[in-house]
């Protein structure tokens, strides 16, 4: 089993109004780590993502997928397509049906099952997304956060391997990033690999193994999230700051009070290292 | 406006259903062709629908200062093509009558008879005419549209006229009934949408 | 919209929207089988009353969904009572020869299959009638429309629901003038958003391994057999009563 | 001069549909003041800002603009839509118009203004936003951050007093935070009284002078952004943790570090109050 599951070596696109898409992008994302890409808005971090799952060709360079290059030939993109699953940013673009389980029963059946396995497939996909008593309702009646999760339950139906989620914390309040959250760890759990995009730097360090940095089309670094603090550099480079919690960190550090090895990554675990505990309450644990 | 559900006797409720049937088959036949060489086509027609559902749930602010809804038939035919409006036009028909109970299952046909055919027909119709005619791009849309309105009305009158004559004056004393009691509401409406429809189109220019 | 919030929400929600459309078509046979105008009445009021009392839908409710076909009916009745005289000088109106008899027909009819379409709408959403819709053969191409209409159609509302708020705020609307302009505006670009979300829609589609016809499983039902011989029993007996009572 | 700009008294609103809108709800907003209105999605945020500029009108209760009872006819409502500016979270549903400029000008042409006054205002108002030089831009080629800032101009055209505004910092990435807070500092500099809407408690602690919490359709409680620290109790009823600062705050002063009465609203405060420097680098100064 190759240990890389998706890679972009030197992919350019440009799109047909001429608008620059990925630029020399090179991306590698391992088999069940979690990944956060994070870059300003248009970066390019939707580009990347479209061609992570064939939707679009690279002009120039080539995406692997477990290690062969993609077929772009009809077999090939539905092969990829079921195991690199996308999630969009605005549910509205992305749910064709009104009433949850249908929506989310669309993706499988294109896949050619059989309808008990599609029942099946369905009400997994809703139990794992925590919307398993939602499947009657119709889409137009849920919130924000409940329409994002149908989406991911959408995707998840087909069993991806790689799921990728374009801005999944946007408009969502503090209780539904929660829930969010805690699907994607369970979802880990079950070793799917995860990549979303961001523009939050704070959260990306909390919750991802490893951190990509994306600017004008291209990546620029990818970092282990461990090592941030001392890729200050690189961060400037695309516009971003050190998370908060480096910056206290060190300078709780610089007075003694934590060892100057500790890699807090949320407030909690700060704290927790302040109080001289062992444990991290940090709910995104440590690597 | 709408014939509401049960109105017609039967003969016409069957007569009309058939009526409108070709046409809605035809707009089928000629979006399958336009799915065939461009994909993307099959979502545009269903979020067509819904745009024109939604047009029609609009308040528009009548000239006489009471509120309607623009019937939007002018605006989607020049838009999509009146041959694609008859399937649409259906399938909005066919959600009034189970969203809001306007219009009606046995009444669908007469409906989409006027609404879905000969409003969009009309509208192209017009168009093209005054176009030829040398008549500005505005007033061109502005005929059309509410023409469009007007025929549709026209139309739906005659219906009821043909389903109801008058003991005594037959068709024509009937016709005159229904187009006279609907036209309080019908003709601001028909100006009314001309002029939303000039106004949109316009913006759109801009965009 | 009240019809789809109730059709949610009834004590029917679960039977097999196939029953509930079966038994809904017998009450339109019942009513225009019936020779009689108190019979089509009888018809009606029944299916009515088996709305409000049998799903549970609130009389309040019911009345308010029917009142703009009462409103045509009313309109409608008066050309079917009066006629138009011509023929002695300057028009005027009289009371129409059999134009009460004919009336009587038209509106009890009317009323009655108003009601079996309420019967059907208020007890079953949308989206299972289109599922029975799928179930019935109707051709793919009507349905991918009706799916992609009913979903999207909330999303304009929405849409719409905003701007026009937005634009008020911005005084919008202070006079007619001002609103038709406003209106314009919104509906332009409520036009331009069509190809944008279609296109975004197709993307999406594609993203989920879609390449033709969108295929949707339908829900399933419990029971569904049960409740069809149920529906159509007694959908026999109000088409037996309708026509026996002649 | 009334010191309380804009006041609800008692105010309660249901929707056609039944839901709750707001329920007996009570708030006051000074003059020139700087206020965060936070609480979760359907807490009635959104409700309570339609009320305050006059397009939803309370069932029972009163609203109070500048001291008197708002007029809802025809000439009262034009009068406070132009003293009270609103602009809502989603600037594509707000945004309707073909170019930036023509957008702009939407709000000051329903004044009835005169073309040179109207094209007075509408660059005056790009200008306020950083966007001076867009005004012949076609709106959908602009960036989110950028669409918001017109929002934020064709409000300001209108040259309101109180400018409301519904989640501003939602989907901004953390360049289009900074450049819209200081847009907003700069707006507060010419007097223009601010209440935002945010579910962000860091957020609103940092930047705030009143914070006023939202729960269940109901202004909880009102409190000074100083005295957060010892309102735990109101937080946590509307579901909202201490801001993380005050936490570390106090772990810190437990430590003897800080002392006991430091007020950082920031991690950039908190490493001052660190550093025994007296002055704050935090770019939202305290009151």
């Amino acid at each position: 089993m190759n240990d890389c599951l998706l890679e972009l070596q030197q992919v350019s696109y440009r799109y047909p109004d001429g608008s620059l898409g990925l630029n020399d992008c090179s991306l590698a994302i391992r088999r069940g780590s979690r990944n956060v890409l994070i870059g300003a808005n248009g970066a390019g971090k939707t580009t990347l993502f479209q061609h992570a799952n064939g939707l679009l060709r690279p002009q120039t360079g080539i995406v692997r997928y477990a290690g062969g290059a993609v077929d772009y030939g009809r077999a090939g993109l539905r092969q990829l397509r079921s195991r690199v699953g996308l999630v969009f940013q605005n549910p509205d673009r992305q749910l064709f049906s009104a009433s949850v389980a249908e929506d989310v029963s669309f993706g499988p059946l294109n896949l050619g099952l059989d309808t008990a396995s599609v029942r099946r497939r369905v009400a997994d996909a809703l139990q794992a997304v925590g919307m398993g008593e939602f499947g009657g309702r119709p889409v137009h009646n849920l919130s924000f956060g409940q329409k994002k999760r149908v989406c991911i339950a959408g995707v998840l139906a087909m069993q991806p391997e790689l799921l990728i989620l374009d801005e999944p914390m946007a408009g969502l309040d503090h209780t539904m990033q929660q829930e969010l959250l805690a699907v994607l760890d369970k979802l880990h759990g079950r070793g799917i690999t995860l990549l979303l995009a961001t523009h939050d730097i704070d959260f990306a360090y909390r919750w991802a193994e490893r951190i990509h940095l994306m600017a004008a089309g291209r990546c620029t670094a990818t970092l282990a999230a461990g090592e941030l603090g001392s890729h200050g550099a690189e961060l400037a480079a695309v516009g971003l700051p050190l998370p908060e919690i480096i910056t206290l960190q060190r300078a709780l550090a610089g007075h003694g009070l934590l060892s100057a090895g500790a890699r807090p990554r949320c407030a909690a675990d700060l704290l927790a290292a302040l109080n001289q505990t062992k444990e991290s309450p940090c709910q995104f644990a440590l690597i | 406006m709408h014939i509401m559900e049960g109105f017609l006797p039967f003969s016409h409720a069957v007569g009309w259903t058939l009526a409108a049937t070709p046409f809605v088959a035809g707009g089928l036949l000629t979006i399958r062709q336009r799915i065939r060489a461009r994909p993307e086509q099959r979502m545009l027609l269903g979020v067509a629908a819904a745009f024109a559902f939604v047009l029609s749930a609009l308040k528009l602010p009548s000239v006489t200062g009471s509120c309607s809804h623009p019937t939007g038939t002018g605006l989607g035919a020049l838009l999509f093509g009146p041959a694609a409006m008859a399937p649409i036009g259906a399938v909005v028909l066919l959600f009034q009558a189970l969203l809001l109970a306007h219009g009606g299952l046995t009444t669908l046909g007469a409906n989409i008879f006027s609404m879905a055919v000969v409003g969009p027909f009309a509208a192209a119709g017009v168009f093209k005419l005054a176009r030829s005619l040398k008549a500005s791009f505005a007033l061109s849309i502005f005929l059309a549209a509410s023409l469009a309105d007007l025929l549709t009305y026209v139309t739906t009158s005659a219906q009821l006229a043909w389903a109801f004559p008058d003991p005594a004056g037959g068709f024509i004393a009937s016709f005159a009934k229904f187009a006279g009691i609907f036209a309080l509401t019908q003709i601001p409406l028909a100006i009314s949408e001309g002029l939303l429809t000039v106004v949109i189109f316009n913006a759109l220019a801009r965009f | 919209m009240l019809i789809e919030q109730a059709a949610y929400a009834n004590h029917w929600r679960t039977i097999s929207p196939a029953a509930k459309g079966l038994f809904a078509a017998a009450g339109f046979v019942a009513v225009f089988a019936a020779g009689r105008p108190l019979t089509a009445a009888l018809v009606a009021g029944g299916l009515a009353l088996l709305t409000v009392f049998g799903a549970g839908i609130p009389a309040a409710r019911y009345l308010r969904v029917a009142a703009p076909a009462l409103f045509f009916l009313a309109l409608g009745s008066l050309s079917l009572v009066f006629s138009l005289d011509v023929s002695a000088g300057a028009p005027h109106w009289h009371l129409a020869p059999g134009g009460l008899a004919q009336l009587a027909e038209t509106g009890s009819r009317s009323l009655g299959a108003l009601a079996a379409l309420l019967f059907l709408v208020l007890t079953t959403p949308l989206s299972d009638l289109i599922g029975l819709l799928r179930h019935l053969k109707t051709p793919e191409l009507l349905l991918d429309i009706m799916v992609l209409c009913y979903r999207t159609l909330f999303v304009f509302s929405a849409a719409v629901h905003d701007t026009l708020t937005a634009q008020s705020a911005r005084l919008g609307y202070a006079t007619p003038r001002l609103a038709l302009r406003s209106l314009g505006q919104l509906a332009a670009n409520l036009t331009l958003q069509v190809w944008q979300r279609a296109a975004a829609l197709h993307v999406a589609a594609q993203a989920r391994n879609n390449d033709g016809p969108l295929r949707f499983l339908a829900p399933d039902f419990a029971d569904s057999r049960h409740h069809c011989v149920l529906a159509g029993l007694a959908g026999l007996a109000l088409i037996g009563l309708a026509v026996s009572l002649r």
